[in-house]
This record gives structure tokens, C-alpha cells and sequence, in this order.
């Protein structure tokens, strides 16, 4: 039974479901339940926006808050994951990667590997990421390239709350390290979602709108912009198809490269900054992998080289717009057109 | 007029009664300017915390640097960052501190020794270490604080550069702001020690634990700790015990908080009322006197929140500016 | 045979007795090898301090766990991880432990409970931290120990695990390996506190300083932390001091060393000589029983050294297997 | 006057000369003097390879050894730049990065943006990259695409002695962070270098060979083996030019792209993982900006999407090697030659 429910409430049932069918997954984070030690309200906080709001109350005991210590919970969850828990630990911000970033980088990415398979480390890192929200550099970054890059671990980033669901549900379920990023902007965001438990494979892309003119891929929430820029084309006859990747490591490079054999032109749009990105990533395997197929150049539309900025004015010109995404596939489609 | 029982002049009381009521203000009509939704981003305001900020302020000069938190706005007002740029950063202006780049928790003003509010907690730390390190190798005597709260107490940065400083003899001070939260979470909960001196003295560090609604005593053991890493003596820590007024940030329900417990905190521990009666009851200085400073504080709040509205935002270009001095 | 006055068995002193033995001839044999060029990569020896792997690790079994450090052998072998897998991996073969891909700083038997040695200082506290914690939500009474150098004693990630294992009551002990050295830097130098009990104080923790080269001394006191944190009394920190015989690791010529210092040590702090006299001398073991251990252990070793060198190294699809557990 | 010196003597020649001309120039790190506190010698290490060897004794008190506390020193290093310093902090390996990756990405990074122009933060954070030294996944990491990534940092990489020395110079006086990249595998590696100081700008790749039918571009250690490659190929008459890009943040893609142009065909040679790395950064703006040059795919030749494994015979397999850049560069150029 589907209902329209917003991906903050599809991540809170995800948890819901996966907390209720294993008891091995526990859920850490600070603030999380909220009001730990304090005389007020228990269950007080739910998660800094309210995310996991609700689960203590059903599954008491199963969700820690934790002190200001991001080494050290982020750590104990992978750590706990190598003895046989499902560990699913809030980071707030993906910012704030930078305090426990070692733990991320140089343990449970690498554990499997240096001992030779015979570990197994199947903790999810959920976190906030992407501006728009007023929050300002140092909470406001996209950061999903430099996790992409490492080997070892998975990044997902759903643009809606039905695969925000489905993928939550299946990287409680992976055996693998998972970086799960929410894009705070995407909160509110609703689509019919099926009230069971339901896992989205990683690794397949998902083509959210069919054209043949033009191939625009990304991920999280400009994915929304990428749709609003196809509608935008369709009034210039440009039918643009959109990729939304879903996954970043695995990465579905078949569809990937499956749409620009038919359309010729590829557009990638990536919040993230633009060197070593996620547009360059796939721009790049684009043009080794489907270099033939290619009627034109290959564009990348990203964020500027600079932090988030605060004030409205800049931040709102720092995502990618739809015209922007719009222009960059106008400047490679038009003559598609024209012909 | 009566003899001054306090250890600082007359002038330099009402310069303190100003600086804290500034910032009352300064947090108080935030709040209300917040609620109706023309402030972006996210406010922790500092209210409560107000002697805190300036019994170690009136310590310090320009030379002396402060590395300070998301909870910034009475650091930098006690350090001396103008209002008006303050204000309009918090709008999101060209007019701002940062021109509007940083916004709230980003506030800096490096000429007065402001290092900036960080949104990363416990990221100050280390930064203020290397300010000390810097006036050890300038010789200039310059001491640096950095604050943090009792959440903030349990970062990792924050705790090895206590080591650090200890080590390196740095003058700088640990200011640990107890306010008894770290967002909704009790300082009980998350904190494992009952004092943070004990804490402190696992670092080798001299610590020292006042009321921090006791803006004497604030600046009393202020100024001890101070002077010994101004003197060569190496950092200490200073806690101090206060409590927040307003909710975690701007929005919070504080449904963690006890039922009572901001109308009994504003009618107990209100640092500037206690100040204020202290100041007064001593005979040292007028009502008269002090509803001046309110009033002043009051048209210069008035002023800043208008000049704010008023001012421009950043034209789109800065949108890449001033991320390398060259590139 | 006089009556035994140890706190363990004939048949337990003579199983400590293989470990610690089996640990130095690894150790000094790894010694010898490295020289000759051998063995690839860095390696960091034990020889010295294995009274203090034995001594908890002899409170232990597999459903307990240990997070070690760079200087791990020891704590393998304490732990029960097979010896020629060790060896092989330290000699980058497919027979290793970790199939050769881990080599001497990443040695791990999960089966045993050992969750790895660890290249990163300090990052095994939160990771024992998850293995307390998963211990406390199975019910299994398991404990866990991380181990970590003077040096590592500052790092951040190891000052936060202590303070998140107190407010979540873990079932972890910090063992603090302080052999006086980080690397050429003195623990006088770097870590701003004489006594590692004063900074768990600060923690929340209690805490206990233990002579490592005293097996009897590190059996007594690592029973007591972990029987307290087995029984659900939380964590404590233990601290053992101790001598490391080599330097910081094969090839340092050692310089900031005192001249006779090694020499010294060797005679005075040798922690297998000094129980090998104690069992003896208190009638319990005799020399010869001790001697069959010795040859047992040099013929360990042998066939291990022997059997890693003919082993094949893995092969070159391994290079990218083992990344995922499905990708 | 030049002599042939190690990279390791460079770069001690450097800070050497750069300390000797600016006395805010200090130089802070784990062992850097050592014998801190010890009964020993002083200056018993100079570095974990002896890089800063000798420099104590000329400059006492100016180097600086740390306790083991990465995020308080580099962090201090950081602030102690805002304030008027020039500090050289020495991170050791790289991968140590995980460690204090706040204080890099969330601060240095960012005050100057954040801060609206006001703070300058000219710290140089030093540190061993690259894998071929036995080290295993923690130790040999390149990393070079994380850094390259965050923007306000400057992130180099020689791949020689002489660049080294000029380009730390450059560095140190640099008024941004510069992430300086040392491969440990090139310490030994000597060339030309003359004994005094000499700065190397940064953004300007050096063209290491000239070429006309195919483009190899690459930074640090893998630019040698770009060399023996191309020595390989000469001798199937495939004339290939050879870029080391040197600095990869700013980078310098006027010379990337003419060359390009000229020669119609690129082979990207990163020794980083693949994904969001500097091969996909060249390779994507290179599609994207000199789509109509490109006669053939552009290839990347990268390590694998795997940790770096201790074993030496697979080790030797992960780093790219001359014949996998030969092969690389056949693949697209060998009709250039039967044309
Ligand atoms: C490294 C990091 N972790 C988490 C946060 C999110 N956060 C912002 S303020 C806060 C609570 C801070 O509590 P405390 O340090 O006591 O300061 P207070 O807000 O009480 O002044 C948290 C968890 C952050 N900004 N940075
Ligand atoms: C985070 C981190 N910083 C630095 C190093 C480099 N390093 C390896 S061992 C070592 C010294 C360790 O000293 P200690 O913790 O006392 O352990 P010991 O070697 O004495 O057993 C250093 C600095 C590292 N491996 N990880
Ligand atoms: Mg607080
Ligand atoms: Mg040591």
C-alpha cells in the first residue's frame, strides 16, 4: 500500500522496518533520541531534524545517544559491525566526516582487504549533505566524491523518498560499509511509497525520464533539477533523458553508457565541486567507454571551486540550476534538433 | 559616592555592563527577528552566557586571539567585532564581517583577534594553540582562549590539544562554557567526569571551576590564569557553570528542559541582574547610569538590525571570490 | 614440589611461559631475518613487553576481543592467532593470515578475537568500544581490550573512546603500553601528565599503573579490570610499563637512546627472565621443564620461518578480490 | 650552482634555505628533531626518513616535535598561519590525514571564504604519498584526488628533485595551504639541482617530452614510469609527449589542452584509485574542452579500486607500470602511425 509520505518519514520507516525484522540493528548518533540525562522529555529530539523520531519509543534501548565524539561512536559502530551487529550511525552532516575521517578512510574501507576477506563490516553512515539549506560552509558540502574515490566502501544518495526507502532498507541489509547521504533539502520531498519493507538493488541507475536527444546523469537533489531542466528542453524539442544514478560506488555504468549510445550527449550534474568530482567521474568513463558514440563534447555542470557560501543570494547561484543544466544541454542538443 | 569593593574602576564596570547587555540585546532581538523569518541559516543564541564572554574579555587586548564556537556572537562582541558588521553578516549582507560568506557561525575579525565562531565543534582547539604558538615565537605576550562547551569537551581536538599546550607550554586558555547541554543532551549523560578540572589535571593542566553567572568570579579566575600563560606559566582551564536561556538554536522546542527551568534560570541566574544589583547595592554606580547604557544599547541593537535589513547582499561574482589569495 | 604460592596453575605458568617465550623468539628471530632483507616492509617488535600481552590476554577467550596496535605480534600470538599464518603474512605470502595483504601491521584473526594490528594510532579504541558494545547487546560477557602505545595515549581518537566508554559503561579495558618511547620521542616529553591513572580519572575511568616487565603484577590487575567489566562494572584503564628491547623498528639505529640503555633493560627488565626465576626459584616449574618449553618454541618457530619462506605469495588476481563482500 | 641531490636532500634544502630567510618559518612534526625528552642523541631522527635531519642544529628551537595529536599540531600549524606564521607542519604519511581531516577541509581550507576575504592562512602541510614501499593500505595511500577536491587548498606533487625543491619554496611562501605530496619511492631519485633557492610557480606543468601523436599527463612518481613508457613506445615510432603536471591544484590546463589539440589523443596516468581521481579530472575536461581534437578515447591508467596490498607481488601490479601506460597509449596511437 502506497501512500505519499516525505523522505525524512521513508528513512524513519526504513529504520522502523529493519529495527523490527533484526535485532541486530542498532542505531547510534548524537541527539538521537535526545534529552539523555536532562529532566525534560524523553525521546525529546528525534535526530536534529527529527529523522528518527519515534524509534526509541519502540525500540527502547536500541538507539545510543552519544557524546560529542564522533571518533569514537563512528568507530565503535564499525567496530561493532565486525562483530556481528548492523550498526546504523547518524553523522549529523557529512561534514563532520572531518573528525572521524580515519575511521571512515583507513578502517572499515579497508578491513575485508588487509585481512585477506576474513572480515565483514556491514555498518551504514548516515548523514546530511548539500547546500541550500542556509547552514554555510562547514554544513553544507556535498563530499560524495571523496568517498566515491575510496575503495572499500559504498555511497548512495537517493533524490526522493521511495529509493530513499528502498536503499536505506537494502544498505541495512548490505554487508558492506555504506555511506548513506540525505540531502537535508530532499526532507521534505514526497512520492508514493509502499508502507512494507522493500530493498533497491546498489547499482542500478534509474532512468527517471526517456528522450533521445540528450542524456543528463546525477544524483540527490539535482536530480529534481535535472527533471525540471528537461521539462524546460522539451519546449525547444530537445528530449533529454534522465539518469538518476542512485548509487555512487557501485556505480550502473551500463545505463550510463546504455543512453549516450542513443542519444550521443552526455550532460553530468553534481553538486559536489567540480575537480575530481562525480561529473568528471563519469564524464571521463563516458568519453574511454563511449567515446564513438559521442555526437559532442561531454559537459559537466557542478558547483563552482569555492566552499558554500552563506548569504541566500550566493548559495541559491551555487547549485546547480535547472537553467544551468538547461543551457549546458541546449549547447550540445540544439542541433540535434536541427537536423 | 562609595568606596569601589571591586577590582576593577567604575569605567571599566560600565564598560562591562555594556558589553553584556549588548549582547543580551544583541541575542534577544535576534530571537524575535528570527521568528519572523527573515534571518537564514541556523542561530544558537548566547544569552545567559553573557559574563562568561566578558569577565575573560576584559582581560584581553587585540594581541590576544579567541578561537570560538557556533555559539559565537558574545565572543565576538566582548572581543570588540563591530555590531553593525556582526548584524549584517547574520543577514546574509555585503556590509557583514564576511561580507556575508560566513554567516552566524562563521563570524571573524582576525584585527581584533577574533579567530572566527567554528561550526565544527571542538575545531577552535588546536586552532588557538597555534595562535599561542604564534605570540611565543613573536614575542608578543599575546594569550589565546579557546572556548567550547561541555559537548564540545569531548571532541578529540579538543583533548589533545590540551596535552599539546601542556607540552609546548603554550599560553593559552581552555574555557569550558557548562551550560548543562549539548543540544538537547545533559552534560551528565554525555560527560564522564563529575569536573572538568579533573579532567584538566589528566592533562597536566591547572584548572579552575566558577559560576559563571558570577561575572566576578568569572573575572577574577579569569584574570589569574591569564596572567600566569601571559607570565610564561603555561595554559590552564577555566570552567564555567551557566545557563542557556534560550533553546539549542533558534526553533528548538527544549522539551528536554525541566518545566520551569528558563523562567527559574532568568529569575536565578541572570548574570547581568546579578551584576547590575552587585554594581548598584555597592553604590559605585547609578540606576541612572546603567538605564543609560541600556538605552544606548538599545538604539545601537535598533541601528544594526535596520542597517542589516537595509544593506545589500553580496553581488553574484562573490560567489567565487576569496577562496585563494592567488590561484 | 613445594606448594605453588602463584595465583595460577602449574599447567597456566607453563602455558604463560610458551606465549611470552614463543612471543621473544618470534620477535628476535623477526630480528635477524629483517636484516638479512628478506621481509618487506616495516616491522615492530615486541621482545620486551610480553608480560604484559600474556598477563590480560590469559584472562581471555575467543568470545573476548582485542584491538591491537602497530606493534601487534605479541598480542596475536597472546591471543592465540596461529604462528606460521603470522609468519607467512609478515612474509607477504598467501598462507599468511591475511592471505599476505596485511602484512605485519594488520594482522587479524576475528575468529580468535583479535580484531587487527593497526597502522593508525589509536584507532582501535573506538573499534574495542563496538566490540564491548556488540558484546553488551548479545549478552555474551565478552570484554575487550585495546592496547595502545605512551605515544597513541594522545591521540584524540583514543581520549574520546575512554570518555564514550564510560558514559556507555563498556565492557572495555585501555591498556596503555607505555615502553617510554613514541618513535625517538621520550613519553616525558609528549605526554603532559606523569601518571596515566590521573588522566582516566578525568575520563571517569579508574585506573591502575602496573610494572609490565612483572607478569604476576599485570596477571593480578588486568584480572581484577576485566572481571569488574565482565561483571558489568565498566572500564578502566590499565597501565603497564615496560621496556621495549628493539627500536621503534627494524633499521633504527636507536641514538636517542642512553648508551647502555638496551643493554640494561635486557639485564634488569627482562620480563621472561624474571618469571622464569620466580616459578623456578619458587619450586614450582623446574629448568628443565622450562628448557622443553624453550626448544619446543625455537622449533615453532623454525618451521614457521621455514614454511613462510617456501610458501607462494597470492596470486595476481588477488589484487582485486576482497574489496567488497559483494559489489 | 647544480648538483645532483636526492628528492629527500631537496626538500631539506629547501626548508633549509627558506628558514634561513624568513625567520617565521617554523617547521613542526612527530620526530621531526628527535630524541625529544630522551637520554640520547638530539636531533636522533630528523623525520621518519631523515628528511629534516640536520636542520635543528641550524635553526634550534624552529623545529618543532609534536606528541602523537595530528589534529592539535596540524591544527596548530594552521592557526599559528592566521597569525602571522609561515609554519611547515609534517604529517608523515598522508594517510594520517584521516586523522586530522577537519582542521584541513573545514578550516584551512575554508577561512578565507568563510571569513569574506579577511584571513590568509599560509601554512604547508607536508607528507609521504604512494605505495611501492611495503607498507600496506594505511601507509601508501596517494590521496592526492581528496585534496585535489576541497577547494582552498593547493595541492602539489613532484615528481623529481628539482621540481621538489622549487616547488616547496613556492610553497612556503605561498599565502594559501598547500597540501605538498612527497612519493616516499622518489626520496631516493636524484636530478640536477642548484644550490640556491629558486621558486617553481605554481599551475604551470613542465612538458618532460616532447611529442606528436599522443599526450601522457601525470604528477609524482608515475610521471618516470611515463618517461619509460615512452621510451617503449619510440620504438614502435609512436612519438608520445609527456606532461607532469606538478601542481594539481591549480592546474594547469592550457598546456594539458593545447597539447592535446596537437596531438589528438590523451592517456591520463594516475597512481591514485579511479574513481573522482586526477585521471577522471584530465580525461573530463579534456572531453569537455577539446572534444573536437580528440582522434581516439581518452584512456586513464590508474591503480585498481582496491586498498594497496602489502604483498610485494601484488603491490608491484597496483602502482601503474610503464607497459600498462605503453599499452594505453598503443591502443589509441598506433594508427597514427599507420597513417
Ligand atoms: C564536530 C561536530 N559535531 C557535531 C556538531 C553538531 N552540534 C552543533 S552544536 C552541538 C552541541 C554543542 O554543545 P556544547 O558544546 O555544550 O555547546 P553549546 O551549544 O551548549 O554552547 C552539536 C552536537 C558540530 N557542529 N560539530
Ligand atoms: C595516527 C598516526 N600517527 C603517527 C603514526 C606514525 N607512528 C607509528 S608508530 C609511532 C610511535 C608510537 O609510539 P607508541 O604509541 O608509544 O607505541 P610504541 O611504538 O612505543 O609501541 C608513530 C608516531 C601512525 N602510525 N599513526
Ligand atoms: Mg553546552
Ligand atoms: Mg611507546
Amino acid at each position: 500500500m502506497a501512500r505519499k509520505i516525505s523522505m525524512k518519514q521513508a528513512i524513519n520507516e526504513a529504520l522502523d522496518l529493519e529495527m523490527k525484522r533484526d535485532p541486530t540493528v542498532i542505531v547510534m548518533g548524537e541527539d538521537i533520541v535526545g534529552g539523555a540525562g536532562a529532566p525534560g522529555e524523553e525521546d525529546a529530539w528525534g535526530g536534529v531534524l527529527g529523522v528518527t523520531k519515534g524509534l526509541h519509543a519502540k525500540y527502547p534501548g536500541r538507539l545510543l545517544d552519544t557524546p560529542l565524539s564522533e571518533s569514537a561512536y563512528i568507530g565503535a559502530a564499525i567496530g561493532a559491525a565486525t562483530c556481528g551487529m548492523r550498526p546504523v550511525a547518524e553523522l549529523m552532516f557529512l561534514d563532520f566526516s572531518g573528525v572521524c575521517f580515519d575511521q571512515i578512510l583507513n578502517q572499515a574501507a579497508k578491513f575485508k582487504y588487509m585481512f585477506g576477506g576474513k572480515a565483514k563490516t556491514p555498518v551504514v553512515i548516515r548523514a546530511m549533505v548539500g547546500a541550500g539549506f542556509r547552514a554555510a560552509a562547514q554544513h553544507s558540502q556535498m563530499l560524495t566524491p571523496v568517498f566515491t574515490h575510496i575503495p572499500g566502501l559504498k555511497v548512495v544518495c537517493p533524490s526522493n523518498a521511495y529509493d530513499a526507502k528502498g536503499l536505506l532498507i537494502q544498505a541495512i541489509r548490505d554487508d558492506d560499509p555504506v555511506i548513506f547521504c540525505e540531502h537535508k533539502n530532499l526532507y521534505g520531498h514526497e512520492t508514493d511509497v509502499p508502507a512494507e519493507a522493500y530493498a533497491i538493488p546498489f547499482g542500478e541507475a534509474s532512468v527517471v525520464r526517456e528522450g533521445k536527444d540528450v542524456t543528463i546523469v546525477s544524483y540527490g537533489l539535482t536530480v529534481q533539477r535535472a527533471l525540471e531542466a528537461a521539462e524546460k528542453l522539451a519546449k525547444d524539442r530537445i528530449q533529454a533523458e534522465v539518469i538518476d544514478l542512485r548509487t555512487l560506488s557501485p556505480i550502473d555504468w551500463d545505463t550510463v553508457v546504455e543512453s549516450v549510445e542513443s542519444t550521443g550527449r552526455l550532460v553530468v550534474v553534481d553538486e559536489a565541486n567540480p575537480r575530481c568530482s562525480i561529473a568528471t567521474d563519469v564524464a571521463a568513463r563516458v568519453a574511454q567507454e563511449a567515446f564513438n558514440a559521442l555526437k559532442a563534447a561531454p559537459q559537466m555542470v557542478t558547483a563552482p571551486h569555492a566552499p558554500v557560501p552563506f548569504s541566500p543570494v550566493l548559495e541559491d547561484l551555487y547549485i546547480p540550476t535547472a537553467d544551468a543544466i538547461a543551457k549546458a544541454a541546449s549547447k550540445i542538443a540544439s542541433h540535434a534538433i536541427a537536423a | 559616592m562609595s568606596k569601589n569593593p571591586f577590582p576593577l574602576s567604575k569605567d571599566e564596570l560600565l564598560k562591562a555592563y555594556r558589553t553584556m547587555r549588548t549582547i543580551r540585546e544583541f541575542e534577544e532581538r535576534l530571537h524575535v527577528e528570527f521568528a519572523k523569518g527573515d534571518i537564514p541559516g541556523f542561530v544558537h543564541l548566547y544569552a545567559g552566557e553573557e559574563a562568561c564572554a566578558t569577565g575573560i574579555m576584559m582581560h584581553l587586548t587585540d594581541t590576544d586571539r579567541i578561537a570560538s564556537t557556533h555559539r559565537g556572537h558574545g565572543h565576538c562582541i566582548a572581543k570588540g567585532v563591530d555590531v553593525h558588521e556582526m548584524m549584517a553578516e547574520i543577514y546574509g549582507k555585503a556590509t557583514g564581517a564576511c561580507r556575508g560568506k560566513g554567516g552566524s557561525m562563521h563570524i571573524a575579525d582576525l584585527s581584533k583577534g577574533m579567530m572566527g565562531a567554528n561550526g565544527i565543534l571542538g575545531a577552535g582547539a588546536p586552532l588557538a594553540c597555534g595562535a599561542a604558538l604564534a605570540s611565543k615565537f613573536r614575542g608578543d605576550k599575546g594569550v589565546s582562549v579557546t572556548f567550547f562547551g561541555d559537548g564540545a569537551s569531548n571532541q578529540g581536538m579538543v583533548l589533545e590539544s590540551m596535552n599539546l599546550a601542556a607540552v609546548w607550554n603554550l599560553p593559552v586558555i581552555f574555557v569550558v562554557e557548562n551550560n548543562g547541554y549539548a543540544e538537547s543532551t545533559s552534560v551528565d549523560y554525555a560527560t564522564a567526569v563529575d569536573s572538568y578540572v579533573d579532567r584538566a589535571s589528566g592533562f597536566g593542566l591547572p584548572g579552575v571551576t566558577v559560576d559563571g553567572a558570577d561575572f566576578f568570579a568569572v573575572y577574577e579566575a579569569a584574570g589569574e590564569v591569564i596572567r600566569r600563560a601571559r607570565e610564561g606559566g603555561g595554559p590552564s582551564l577555566l570552567e564555567c557553570k551557566m545557563a542557556r536561556f534560550f533553546g539549542h538554536f533558534e526553533g528548538d522546542a527544549q522539551t528536554y528542559k525541566a518545566k520551569d527551568e528558563n523562567e527559574l534560570n532568568r529569575a536565578n541566574r541572570d548574570c547581568i541582574k546579578m551584576f547590575a544589583d552587585r554594581v548598584r547595592e555597592a553604590g559605585v554606580v547609578t540606576a541612572a547610569e546603567l538605564g543609560a547604557i541600556e538605552k544606548e544599547v538599545e538604539a545601537l541593537i535598533d541601528d544594526a538590525v535596520a542597517a542589516a535589513k537595509n544593506a545589500l547582499p553580496p553581488t553574484p561574482r562573490e560567489l567565487t571570490t576569496d577562496v585563494y589569495v592567488s590561484y
